[in-house]
């Protein structure tokens, strides 16, 4: 009875399978008043499942919830969750594009209604992004498809902890710093830390242990549907985290690359690029072999600048000049990356279509051998290849974009922030193989909001307002260079 | 050169502020401005109270229709049926509403009802409102055809007196056009569940997990189009003093037409009342266009397919002259 | 129930053909038996036109929403036109009628692709406004002229091998090949890509562009061809004869188990979707019902079949 | 007396508002209207008569062009309407405006305007007629209707129903509707054809007589009587198989060259003469006895017609006094 009082929510004995897949097996997870509790775990351990049932959005086959100890019946839903002060951002945004960000704040709240309602919604908003990210530059009327990954993520996560008639108790929050850049989600995080301070509670997962580890207070570990750990956050390291979640690294592992500091202009350039708004000739170049990280704040023209290579391909043009076939791993899975009705085969071959023609047709044994090949090589869990793509978690989708990527016959490849929602022990192979790749020839362009990963690049380009601001090679490369060119007010370089 | 390179991001800022989507927004008007200006180049008497009173006249029903059809283009469906439905309606009217009109207004009311309940079906069983709808056009033009198998009926004087109304300043088909147009965007734009509404069409799963009902806002669309279908209906007779069965068979097209015309999209929720207003309009107008135009029978047709053409190929250009 | 919903919906084909059965059967009860076997006949011989173009069309669905041709009623008039003017009624010139229609419907595709690309007309205005072109280019071309097919070819369209029309095998073997390009080309895989998501097939690779030219050309085509083939089954062509095909086309594609929103076609259920609507019609008319209460019925029997079909699910 | 017609007529503008154009029929409408004009504006006997077209066959694309055509400032117009009472609407303002409206074929009911009517009915009846003396002893029919809900098939419909009930020996088995195409009649004949008794007799709504004759020869019947429609096509094979097997039928439809009647018709009204409202117009019947002149008479693939001119116009009004 005690303990109940101090938990907002309590789940026992979860279940949940779909058909074969067993995702949730007899989970147990509370939450308490004034906590925030961690949530990490592979890709595809079911932390995303579990939320969803706690959510309301997913029915569980059998287990109990309980919100601030009262069980909850059978018919328990989002309506039921919402009223009860329950706020979920799920991992796949859940913002309607043709919407602005006011009217998507509206959508949220049922009492935003009657004369000067838009007015109201933007004010609620507006307030809540300053508060949550000082500097945001979201104007609350902007539509939100036009909006970056970035900002929507913002959106989103600002209009969580919105409050209009029924207070918001506990809110969950499904990676919500993998579409954020490193300033943004430190202000988030910073923001969760002051709504669980004065009473509120927050679930959080993420794939960043650091997060994880500097801003929760406890800490749960899944692994393969099940609760494997459940300490204070104090009693894990980074080693020991990691080490629950079932994977065994060095860091020495991480560290191996720094050795190899590849000698610049060895190889033939293959991607010379101005971007477009660049206002001196700096160009972005990329020679054979070379793995190149653009980084910078999110929506500073990085992405554009991906693009405007990817469009160039095999053709060469005043300001971009790209030799050879070009593939991109996107980031924005929802948006960029998924064919939502196709098997995971064949999201994998779709670029690779002209490799697998075998006499006029496309070869199926083939297709569904280099699915099989990938699905072995970066992991990707799923009983059956020819499985629909959304029966993938989050991660397990992003590692079919890489696949496809990979294992396609382009020389050069595109990585718009590719490892959102990807867990340390395959992102760690997947650093591994690009390597592997671009000293096999492959030339690698790379952003990334996570910038330890630019240590796995040779060469790096800061950028700020759609142009080259800094450039730096892998031997002068900090986080302070980094940081201090993508905030530098002042003269255009 | 430094200024144009000096001014990109300057641009681009001002760019992400919405000025392409007002430009976007403002391509229909273009469309309709172009049109008006052509015909009255050819036919200065066109440019008369009277001559837009006689050209706009028909503009009033399809008005009606195409904004029927967009409600049911917000929630990502077509509607195969309106045009059939709009003939009902006609035949209905004719039928009852001299003699029975409290009997009508009931008949008319179930009408809508089933548009609703049609809407229920769609979205309960999942099923391709496409075919649905096509199903429901042989059903409606099925039950004019027993309720009216020779054309004929009477229409009451009071909505002949009103579709030939004659305000001071300005024709009655403008003010009618205005009036549709902006109650559809107060309902749909401005009001505070028409931002669920659209929603609804921009992302089903975001406004379910918001805990709205999406079986509700299916229902509301489709009664909300059967409504706009039955003003659509009763304007028509009201113009043509008699009903037919086949009488607005060409409505579903041009509908369609004149969402798609006026800025709306098939998928995303993405629509805009006041656009499908101009290019029911527009479309209207290439038919004035024509008769203005001394062509071959031969090639009268072939004509106003030319004249859309034209006067969606001048957008492609203001959009490609915005590219740049 | 369910498990028949279920089973259904991995084949949605099968459904169309359970329809087409299933009326089939109520008409041959009411007549005692009689005529099944020429209903059959009949129905294959007229469902192979719908299939012809039903297949471009969609292809065209296919590649999203808001694709749709609506110039191929015009087409057929067009190359039906085209084709019975170069034949002259003469044996010798079939082939080069052939290759006529087939090239008016190419022409025709290609103009309504030019619009949509370079023009940037939405496609359903853009097939409207080129249908009511190429309808007036039909009209001053034949003045509405009837010119009868070559015998030779008269007797092609209308031969038949033990009751089965000999059209209707080769549009059986054309419609499977159309089912694998459909499935293992990548033109075919193009194509359902860009019906899911335009931006993430061109993302992914897939020469969006291309794929779009080659679906726009190959409705038209279809089109063209169905318009000759028409024309010689029905003893000649006529201004008007494409005109059914507007909605028949859309409504066999839909009705098959081909999405609306793109992405997921069907090529068997273009047949049985085909084969159901025109024993559909033929029960109505052998029960005499009225003309009001055969279109209430044909509307409410299409709508009660594709409930119980059940909703749209995601393949694979 | 020529003369004097033209001092009312000549200056005059006419407009023909037609509402469809896609069959062979009103393409032989619009080429006579062609013809016949061409010469009365160069003969000075009117300053215009353009022809115009709506790209479909509606009601509501009709009425606007009325509305536009109100506005072009025509003197009178010509109309061959998609529904006789659905355009009431249009045709009074144009009455209200001051111009002359005579209506053909397709005949509208509002008072103001001029008819130029087809006994629609009597068209329907004259089949029986002809089956009866044909036939005594009667036999099965199948009747080919056209579109459902317009109201010349509804019109011709009633006439053929009560021939049936005159001549009780007739029994109609089975109706389709060929919505006066020939592929679609085709293809509703051979639907219902496995399921029917033998037939005696097809009746027809003209246009649909060789699309019937073709879904008999396909389903291996005995061809019936069929009534053709004065197509080209329906009279060739017609020929034909009375050349190979003495076939006997009979042909009724109106002459497409209707429009020149009713146009001169416009020109007598605009000229002051005083035009009854109502005048009827006979269809055009083709019997055994003139199938090789009316065959020979009319365009490869076209449809049999009649054109007519001032003097014939002139015999219509004053018949109809
Ligand atoms: N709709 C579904 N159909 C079939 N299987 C599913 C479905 N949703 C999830 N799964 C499976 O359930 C398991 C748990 O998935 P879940 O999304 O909860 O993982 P996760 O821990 O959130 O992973 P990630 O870190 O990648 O987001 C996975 O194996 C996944 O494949
Ligand atoms: N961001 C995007 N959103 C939506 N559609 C896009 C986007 N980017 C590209 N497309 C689509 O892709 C088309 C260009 O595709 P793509 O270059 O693959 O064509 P292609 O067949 O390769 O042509 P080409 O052979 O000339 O290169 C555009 O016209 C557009 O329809
Ligand atoms: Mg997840
Ligand atoms: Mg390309």
């Amino acid at each position: 009875m005690l303990q109940a009082t101090e938990k907002i929510v309590s789940l026992s004995g979860m279940t949940k399978s779909f058909g074969a897949v067993r995702a949730l097996a007899n989970v147990d997870l509370a939450v308490g008043v004034g906590e925030c509790l961690g949530l990490v775990g592979h890709n595809g351990a079911g932390k995303s499942t579990l939320i969803n049932l706690l959510a309301g959005t997913l029915a569980p086959d059998g287990g109990e919830i309980r919100v601030s100890g009262v069980a909850q019946a059978a018919d328990y839903g989002v309506r039921r969750a919402g009223a009860l002060g329950i706020r979920c951002v799920f991992q796949e945004l859940s913002l309607c594009p043709n919407l602005s960000v006011a009217e998507n704040t509206r959508i949220y709240h049922k009492s935003l209604r009657g004369w000067g309602w838009r007015r109201n919604a933007a004010e609620l908003v507006r307030r809540k992004l300053d508060e949550v990210f000082p500097g945001h530059g979201i104007p609350p009327h902007a539509t939100v498809g036009d909006l970056l990954i970035g900002q929507r993520q913002m959106v989103e996560v600002a209009r969580a902890f919105t409050v209009t008639d029924s207070p918001t108790r506990l809110v969950i929050l499904d990676e919500p710093t993998s579409s954020l850049d490193a300033v943004a989600g430190k202000q988030l995080l910073t923001y969760v830390r002051r709504f669980v301070k004065e009473g509120g509670s927050c679930l959080l997962t993420s794939h960043l242990l650091g997060d994880i580890l500097d801003y929760c207070d406890r800490i749960v570990v899944m692994k393969d549907g099940g609760v494997v750990a459940d300490r204070s956050a104090v009693e894990f390291d980074r080693e020991s985290l990691v080490a629950a979640m079932g994977n065994v690294i060095s860091e020495a592992r991480i560290k191996a690359h720094e050795h190899v500091t590849a000698q610049r202009g060895e190889t033939p350039v293959v991607v010379r690029a101005v971007p477009k708004q660049q206002s001196d000739q700096t160009a972005l170049v990329a020679h054979k072999g070379e793995i190149i990280g653009l980084a910078g704040l999110a929506g500073h023209g990085q992405t554009r600048l991906l693009l405007q290579i990817y469009e160039a391909a095999g053709k060469t043009r005043a300001d971009t000049s790209v030799s050879g076939p070009v593939a991109l791993v996107a980031g924005d899975r929802q948006t960029d990356g998924v064919l939502h009705l196709w098997s995971i085969a064949r999201n994998i071959s779709v670029r690779s279509m002209r490799a697998l023609v075998k006499g006029g047709l496309i070869d199926r044994d083939a297709e569904s051998a280099l699915a099989k090949k990938w699905r072995e090589r970066i992991r990707i869990k799923t009983p059956d290849v020819e499985n629909n793509i959304l029966s993938l978690s989050g991660g397990n989708q992003q590692k079919v974009l890489f696949a496809r990527a990979l294992g396609s016959d382009a020389g050069i490849i595109l990585m718009d922030d590719p490892m959102r929602g990807v867990d340390v022990g395959t992102k760690l192979e997947v650093y591994e193989l690009i390597r592997a790749e671009a000293e096999a020839g492959r030339t690698f362009i790379w952003y990334t909001t996570e910038i330890e990963e630019l240590n796995n690049c040779d060469h790096v380009y800061v950028m700020r307002d759609g142009q080259i601001v800094a450039d730096v090679a892998r031997a002068d490369l900090t986080e302070e260079k980094v940081l201090q060119a993508s905030f530098r007010e002042g003269g255009r370089a | 050169m430094t200024d144009t390179t000096l001014a990109t991001p300057a641009r681009d800022r001002m760019a992400f502020l919405g000025d392409p989507r007002l430009l976007r927004k403002a391509l229909p008007a273009v469309s309709l401005v172009a049109i008006l200006i052509a015909i009255f180049v050819l036919n200065e008497r066109a440019m008369s109270y009277r001559g837009l009173d006689l050209m706009l006249k028909y503009a009033v029903p399809i008005a009606f229709a195409t904004i029927a059809q967009m409600f049911i283009l917000t929630v990502n469906d077509l509607d195969l049926s309106i045009g059939a439905f709009v003939g009902l309606v006609a035949c209905i009217a004719g039928t009852w509403l001299v003699d029975q009109p409290v009997l009508c207004i009931l008949i008319l009311a179930g009408c809508i009802a089933s548009y609703a309940a049609i809407g229920a079906l769609i979205h309960m069983r999942r099923l391709p409102s496409i075919v649905v709808t096509l199903g429901m056009s042989f059903v409606w033009l099925g039950i004019a055809v027993i309720l009216m198998p020779t054309p004929g009926g009477m229409v009451p004087d009071w909505l002949k007196a009103l579709m030939s109304w004659k305000p001071p300043l300005v024709p009655f088909p403008i003010i009618a056009c205005l009036v549709i147009a902006l109650v559809a965007h107060v309902l749909l734009m401005e009001s505070s569940y028409g931002a669920v509404l659209r929603g609804a069409g921009g992302n089903a799963t975001a406004i379910d997990r918001a805990g709205w009902s999406l079986l509700r806002i299916r229902m509301s669309m489709y009664a909300l189009a059967g409504f706009f279908g039955v003003l659509s209906g009763l304007s028509l007779i009201g113009l043509t003093t008699s009903p037919d069965a086949h009488i607005a068979d060409r409505y579903t097209l041009l509908s369609i037409a004149g969402v798609i015309l006026g800025g709306g999209e098939f998928v995303g929720g993405r629509v805009s009342p006041i656009g499908a207003v101009i290019g029911a309009v527009t479309l209207v107008l290439t038919g004035s266009f024509l008769i203005f135009m001394r062509i071959s029978p031969d090639w009268q047709i072939g004509a106003q397919g030319a004249v859309l053409i034209v006067v969606l190929a001048l957008r492609a250009l203001i959009k490609l002259r915005e590219a740049k | 129930m369910n498990a028949l919903a279920a089973r259904l919906g991995n084949k949605p084909w099968l459904l169309s053909f359970a329809g087409a059965f299933a009326v089939w059967l109520a008409t041959i009860l009411f007549t005692e038996g009689k005529g099944g076997g020429e209903m059959i006949t009949a129905a294959l011989s007229f469902a192979t036109f719908t299939v012809i173009v039903g297949i471009g069309q969609m292809f065209v669905i296919t590649t999203g929403p808001g694709n749709v041709d609506l110039s191929i009623p015009s087409t057929i008039a067009l190359a039906g036109g085209v084709a019975m003017k170069i034949m002259g009624g003469q044996d010798s010139l079939i082939w080069f009628g052939l290759l006529a229609c087939i090239g008016a419907g190419l022409a025709v595709g290609a103009f309504n692709y030019a619009l949509i690309r370079l023009l940037k007309i939405p496609p359903i205005i853009a097939t409207l406004s080129s249908s009511l072109i190429v309808m007036s280019v039909a009209i001053s071309y034949g003045r509405g002229l009837q010119i009868k097919p070559p015998p030779s070819f008269a007797d092609f369209t209308t031969a038949q091998i033990s009751g089965v029309p000999v059209l209707s095998i080769c549009a059986i073997l054309f419609a499977i090949a159309m089912a694998i390009i459909l499935e293992r080309t990548i033109y075919g895989r193009a194509t359902l890509a860009i019906g899911q998501n335009v931006r993430v097939a061109h993302l992914a690779g897939v020469k969006v562009e291309r794929a779009r030219c080659i679906t726009y050309l190959m409705s038209a085509a279809f089109a063209g061809l169905c318009g000759a083939l028409l024309a010689g089954f029905s003893g000649g062509n006529a201004l008007n004869m494409g005109e059914e095909y507007l909605l028949a086309t859309i409504a066999v594609v839909v009705i098959g188990g081909t999405s609306v929103a793109g992405g997921r076609a069907n090529v068997p259920g273009i047949w049985g979707a085909a084969l159901f609507l025109y024993l559909l019609v033929t029960m109505l008319n052998t029960y005499g019902a009225s003309a009001g209460i055969r279109l209430v019925l044909t509307g409410l029997i299409i709508i009660a079949m594709i409930t119980l079909a059940g909703g749209d699910k995601p393949s694979r | 007396q020529f003369q004097k017609s033209q001092e009312g007529a000549a200056g005059k503008k006419i407009a023909l508002s037609n509402n469809y154009a896609g069959n062979s029929w009103r393409q032989s409408m619009l080429k006579s209207w062609d013809k016949v004009t061409k010469k009365a504006v160069a003969d000075g006997v009117v300053a215009e008569a353009t022809a115009f077209t709506t790209s479909e066959n509606q009601v509501t694309e009709q009425a606007a062009q009325i509305q536009n055509l109100i506005l072009q400032g025509y003197d009178a117009i010509v109309l061959n309407a998609a529904s006789p009472d659905a355009l009431n609407g249009a045709v009074k303002e144009a009455c209200d405006a001051g111009i002359v409206v005579v209506s053909f074929d397709g005949i509208v009911t509002e008072p103001c305007a001029w008819r130029i009517a087809v006994d629609f009915a009597k068209m329907g009846e004259v089949q029986l007629d002809y089956l009866n003396e044909k036939m005594p002893n009667g036999g099965n029919l199948l009747e080919i209707r056209g579109l459902a809900g317009v109201f010349v098939d509804d019109e011709i419909h009633k006439g053929i129903e009560a021939g049936v009930k005159k001549y009780s020996q007739f029994k109609v088995v089975g109706s389709v509707h060929g919505d006066w195409t020939q592929t679609v009649a085709q293809k509703a004949v051979a639907g219902v054809l496995p399921s029917l008794p033998e037939v005696a007799a097809v009746v027809t709504q003209g246009g649909d007589g060789y699309g019937a004759a073709q879904a008999f020869k396909a389903a291996s019947r005995p061809t019936p009587l069929i009534i053709m429609g004065n197509r080209q096509d329906e009279l060739a094979w017609w020929k034909e198989q009375k050349d190979a097997s003495g076939y006997e039928t009979m042909s009724v439809s109106i002459a497409p060259g209707v429009s020149t009647l009713a146009f001169w018709v416009a020109q007598q009204i605009l000229d002051g003469k005083e035009v009854p409202k109502d005048m009827i117009v006979p269809f055009l019947r083709i019997d055994q006895a003139n199938l090789e002149s009316s065959l020979a008479n009319t365009e490869q693939g076209g449809v049999a017609n009649v054109e007519y001119t001032l003097e014939d116009a002139q015999k219509v009004i004053a018949a109809a006094k």
